[in-house]
């Protein structure tokens, strides 16, 4: 495991299973606080849940920096918690309040904020890729050092749009990670039925571009093999397709019991054997680098940091209506 | 033996006249499909989750168990594949229907959409027919925010080649579908989400509505409004309520923007002397311009106050439900706009 | 000495008044990017063949030359990836520029356009401006068929967040493209390729023409024709023929389609109380149907005449020399339309 | 070589090879002729010359059956005069008279005739790749044994249509033949500019069809990497990408000089000294399976067959401009 890397300094790989397990839980009850709120009816809009996949987003960005941008999906609450947005503000913007991050104007699939390298979720299937591109093609441009991460899932690297990214990024050989989060699924399509192959890592050959495979419910592999790609990019090698195979525990879209029609229990059973979090955090108390008590803790402030964010944001006035027409554009 | 002989005939009137069957604007239309594959062995469906899931909106609800796989297909997300599939097989004779999911998407696969299946026929010089159907919803107010809500017919109706319905019930989901599918030109049907769980009188007998020829809804003497898609529905509540004042408001749907049915809308406006255009697409550049720029043109002479338009106002659809209740014309707004016009001369 | 000062009186005046500068569209257009590019390190271009061959139209000559492989980018037929390189790029803000070779090609790439650079800001909530400038070729009469000579404003203002520029001639082709790189909003410019190699006055300094405000190109008190990108030229063709008969025209180019200058329109309206709305697109759901559409709600009781419009049939750009030039519009299609609006009450 | 292929019934290599001699022949000197008049004037519109590229077309072609579908590209003349296309009808439309494939309508990127398998020339590139796989799906609907082929060129492969109707083809395991004419450039952008790859077959494996790699100049070798292929898809084993590595004479539009800056004239020289058609008749002549007066006979018939057809084109009539709204619709 890296002792140092790029974006963060850890002096030991306690900081790393800490910094890991912080992004993981932080997701996770997140999640299961927004498919509560939404499916009693507290809440407006759909969600898409990223519960199962914690590991993706937080080993990806524990080697990012705070000013390496990365565009997300229609799942992109993770991406966001894991890259820094604060709970007040996004639970604010799933409420549609005035106090959210897009002032109630977006909602759930385009929570954004630059500061923090967050370029914004979107609910167009592929619509993001081609925009990393574009904040990657600034950092050189700029020579800022700075990567762009473009998230994007299985189903997802079946759209155009991924194809002209992935070959532009190639080309112009931008510092891009092109981060594929196999789950298995397209919404209700599996993956034999909307591609022929098993790895999606295998279209990276396609761009002359490295293509590599890492176990997306294990959050230091996905660290360790994210770091390798950064350090390319930041050296101007170019980009890397990074496929982190994971599953998602809910529905496509909501909270549904697990067993659905498309998904057989046992396959919902196997993966969730192998929830990212409880395997981090035995690995981390088995090689005693955590305390249960510790992880405990995380838990138990994550959840109160949680409470006072839904509390902030049910307190948040609406938006006023008056300012329907605000933000069109920039004068 | 008199008794059998009445029983008989009640039995006969109760057969005679059932009471009508309502059906959702959903189950219409997916009623629609499934009666135009049963009588055309050449249709058939392809979509992102039409096969396994029957559609997002259940629009497709049991086609793959009845048809099979052969001719409900799923495919992998690629618009722009899907359309062009579609468009190849329909030069070949099929009639395929292809599914887009949310008519927002029609952003990435345009190409095939305009440049292709609608020009093949003209730029080809005429031998070759598309008989594709493409189906879609659009349409805001159910909370998905700024890439899932849009109504962009405009875009549709401007380009030769295609056409364009946008029903507005049950009734019509279901004639209109058919007529699209038995069309020899490349035709999308508009589906409107907040309109899928809406029921009303629904024959089961195949029925086809006629492109190009407007409902009119409600007779009335004193203003026209001329209302798209789900602004039906509103244009009537708005009607009623003025009704009730002694105005009456003449509600007419046009049921498919491309081709439009110029004759019948001028025709109400010279009667009226009054017409408002209603639509969910925001007001500049949507249809609603079109419609308006014909009738000043057709009954310069007849109108007393100048066309009104009521669409959403210029800007993307927001999510907060307080921003997307203001956002999307209703009743109350056409309601106002009626007294406007009321107001002139 | 007397001599020198004359001379010298001489060589001043020949410097303070010097023969009216003449470049051809291209050219002016190529200026505004080339100064906005010395003056703005943030802006550079992307597109297929803009480096290298400097542009398929040479819009962008020399370019790369001056400013190099940095800031002047080839890329791969790739456009919704061109696109989303520019609104990546200028969300993070940078002014990129990207071509787009030809107006069709929209097809191609409208979700970038439309769903994510249009949208941006608004669905972010303010935070993020996508200053981007996106250039293409519009227009038909160069027998470039059905798939390169389209004329899609109408879609693009129809969109909110967007704004459509069409240059008229050499002087807008400059200050139009400045104005657009500057602007802090995704913008449009769409030349046209019949205006390529026209040539009109453009001074050497930077300038800048603003978007949304029309200008009057040629003041008449009996007709206000309303003319959109090269149909200005036709239009002022019309107006000659026209004036020689005592008839005087009011041309105007609102420049902008999106922003749409409204108000110049609708005052020149109130004047001439006559108003014929030209463009290239198809009639039906053009531009044009807006225009009108406002021009008889703002100046309703202005008009003794029905706004009409001229603007191509309803079908795709025929490849025939002869089917094309029928097709599209000219000076005498728009002066029998200011005949009709003439003979009207 | 195959003796006997699936389309056509070849009883020996001459037979085939004086096949594709036809074919290359009549492309050649179709493209010269609507070359020289499209630069005197005498023709309306522009062109994109397929002069050099003949093998291709027709080593592809050869293997077809008139009822098997083609899509084509806005270089399409070679493509169509190979799947059978009639000089007069082609002349016609480059003409835009009202006799030509189109009535005048289309033009040059508009060629089309179902009859012969030609669904059409496209002004988009990549706009004919899905195009060909919905041809195929139809195939495989109505069982009627039948191939679709996409042409396509190194550049096409960069843009999303092309990923799209691969994987589709691939996924549902369709009828298709995705043939890449690799001629080094898109437009005036050198291929190193526009992908990091060498060959376009290694896009192959990121939709799981095989992809093979054929001289382009060489028309045998085209025919029977085709026919394996074809066949292949006739037992219902899916989809193959065909890169065929080639190379046009002319400019990107017209028949400019050969030397144009971004080209070398060694490059240039390289390649013409592979002319496929010289090839051709060399090697013919040499295993003495043709004769030479054979094959000037087939030259000699062939200039006639063009004059023929230009002196047709240009005595007939426009198109009626009162038909410009004809066809529009089916009514
Ligand atoms: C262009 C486009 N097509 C279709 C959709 C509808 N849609 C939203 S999510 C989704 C499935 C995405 O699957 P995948 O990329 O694997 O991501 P996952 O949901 O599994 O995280 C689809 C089809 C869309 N939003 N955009
Ligand atoms: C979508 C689209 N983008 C750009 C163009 C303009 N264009 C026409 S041909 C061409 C180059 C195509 O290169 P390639 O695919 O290698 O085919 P080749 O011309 O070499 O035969 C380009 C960029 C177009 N017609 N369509
Ligand atoms: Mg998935
Ligand atoms: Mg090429």
């Amino acid at each position: 495991m890296s002792l140092t890397q790029d974006g963060l300094q850890f002096t030991a790989d306690r900081d790393l299973l800490i910094d890991l397990h912080r992004r993981m839980v932080r997701i996770r009850l997140f999640e299961e606080a927004a498919g509560r709120l939404m499916e009693s009816g507290a809440m407006p809009g759909f969600l898409h849940l990223y519960v199962g996949q914690e590991a993706v987003a937080a080993g990806v960005m524990s080697t990012l920096r705070d000013s390496d941008q990365i565009t997300s999906t229609h799942r992109g609450h993770g991406h966001a918690v894991a890259k820094g947005a604060n709970f007040r503000q996004m639970f604010a913007e799933l409420y549609g309040k005035s106090t959210g991050y897009c002032h109630g104007r977006g909602g759930s699939m385009h929570i954004n904020d630059l500061e923090i390298g967050m370029l914004g979720a979107n609910g167009i299937v592929g619509g993001g890729i081609p925009i990393a591109v574009g904040a990657a093609f600034a950092s050189v441009y700029r020579q800022d050092g700075g990567v762009a991460a473009a998230f994007f899932g299985d189903g997802g690297s079946n759209i155009g749009s991924f194809h002209e990214a992935a070959n532009m990024a190639a080309v112009l050989n931008l510092p891009v990670l092109l981060v594929c989060e196999n789950n298995g699924y397209a919404e209700f399509t599996a993956q034999a039925d909307h591609m022929k192959i098993k790895d999606v890592a295998d279209r990276a050959a396609g761009y002359g571009i490295p293509g590599v495979i890492v176990d997306g419910m294990d959050a230091v592999a996905v660290h360790q093999t994210t770091l390798a790609a950064v350090e390319r990019a930041r050296a101007g090698e170019g980009p890397t397709l990074i496929e982190a195979k994971t599953y998602r525990f809910y529905d496509h879209q909501g909270v549904k019991g697990l067993r659905i029609p498309y998904r057989s229990q046992d396959e919902v059973d196997i993966w969730k054997a192998r929830d990212p979090i409880t395997m981090l955090e035995r690995r981390a108390i088995d090689e005693g680098l955590m305390q249960q008590a510790e992880c405990t803790a995380m838990w138990e402030t994550t959840h109160a940091e949680v409470a006072d964010a839904i509390a902030f944001a049910e307190a948040s006035p609406e938006p006023d209506a008056a300012d329907l027409l605000q933000d069109v554009y920039t004068s | 033996m008199s008794t059998q002989t009445s029983d008989l005939q009640a039995t006969a009137t109760a057969i005679e006249t059932p009471p009508q069957r309502q059906l959702t604007y959903v189950k219409a239309f997916n009623e629609g499909v499934a009666q135009m594959m049963r009588t055309d062995p050449d249709v058939f469906l392809v979509g992102e989750d039409v096969a396994g899931y029957g559609g997002v909106f259940h629009m497709f609800d049991g086609l793959k168990n009845e048809f099979g796989a052969r001719r409900v297909v799923d495919t992998p997300i690629s618009e722009a594949a899907i359309i062009g599939l579609g468009v190849g097989a329909a030069a070949r004779g099929l009639r395929p229907i292809c599914d887009l999911m949310f008519m927002d998407f029609l952003g990435v696969c345009m190409d095939q959409v305009v440049n292709q299946a609608a020009k093949m026929k003209y730029m080809y010089g005429g031998t070759v027919s598309v008989p594709l159907t493409i189906t879609t919803a659009g349409g805001a107010g159910v909370g998905a925010s700024a890439q899932h809500s849009q109504s962009l017919e405009a875009w549709l109706a401007h380009v030769p080649g295609l056409k364009v319905a946008m029903p507005s019930d049950a009734y019509d989901a279901k004639g209109l579908i058919v007529a699209a599918i038995r069309d020899d030109n490349p035709t999308i049907v508009v589906l409107n989400k907040l309109l899928l769980g809406a029921k009303s009188h629904v024959p089961e007998e195949l029925y086809a509505i006629p492109f190009g020829q407007a409902k009119i809804v409600r007779p009335g003497r004193d203003v026209t409004v001329v209302a798209i898609g789900r602004m039906v529905t509103e244009a009537r509540a708005a009607a009623e309520l003025l009704a009730a004042e002694g105005i009456e408001v003449e509600v007419v749907d046009p049921r498919t923007v491309q081709p439009l049915d110029t004759a019948t809308i001028v025709e109400s406006a010279r009667r009226t002397n009054r017409v408002l255009v209603v639509h969910e697409a925001v007001t500049f550049g949507g249809i609603g311009a079109e419609i308006a720029a014909q009738i000043q043109d057709e009954a310069f002479d007849y109108l007393d106050a100048p066309v009104l338009r009521v669409g959403a106002p210029f800007s993307p659809v927001p999510f907060s439900p307080v921003l997307e209740k203001a956002y999307v014309p209703d009743a109350q707004r056409i309601l106002a706009g009626c007294r406007r016009l009321l107001e002139r001369g």
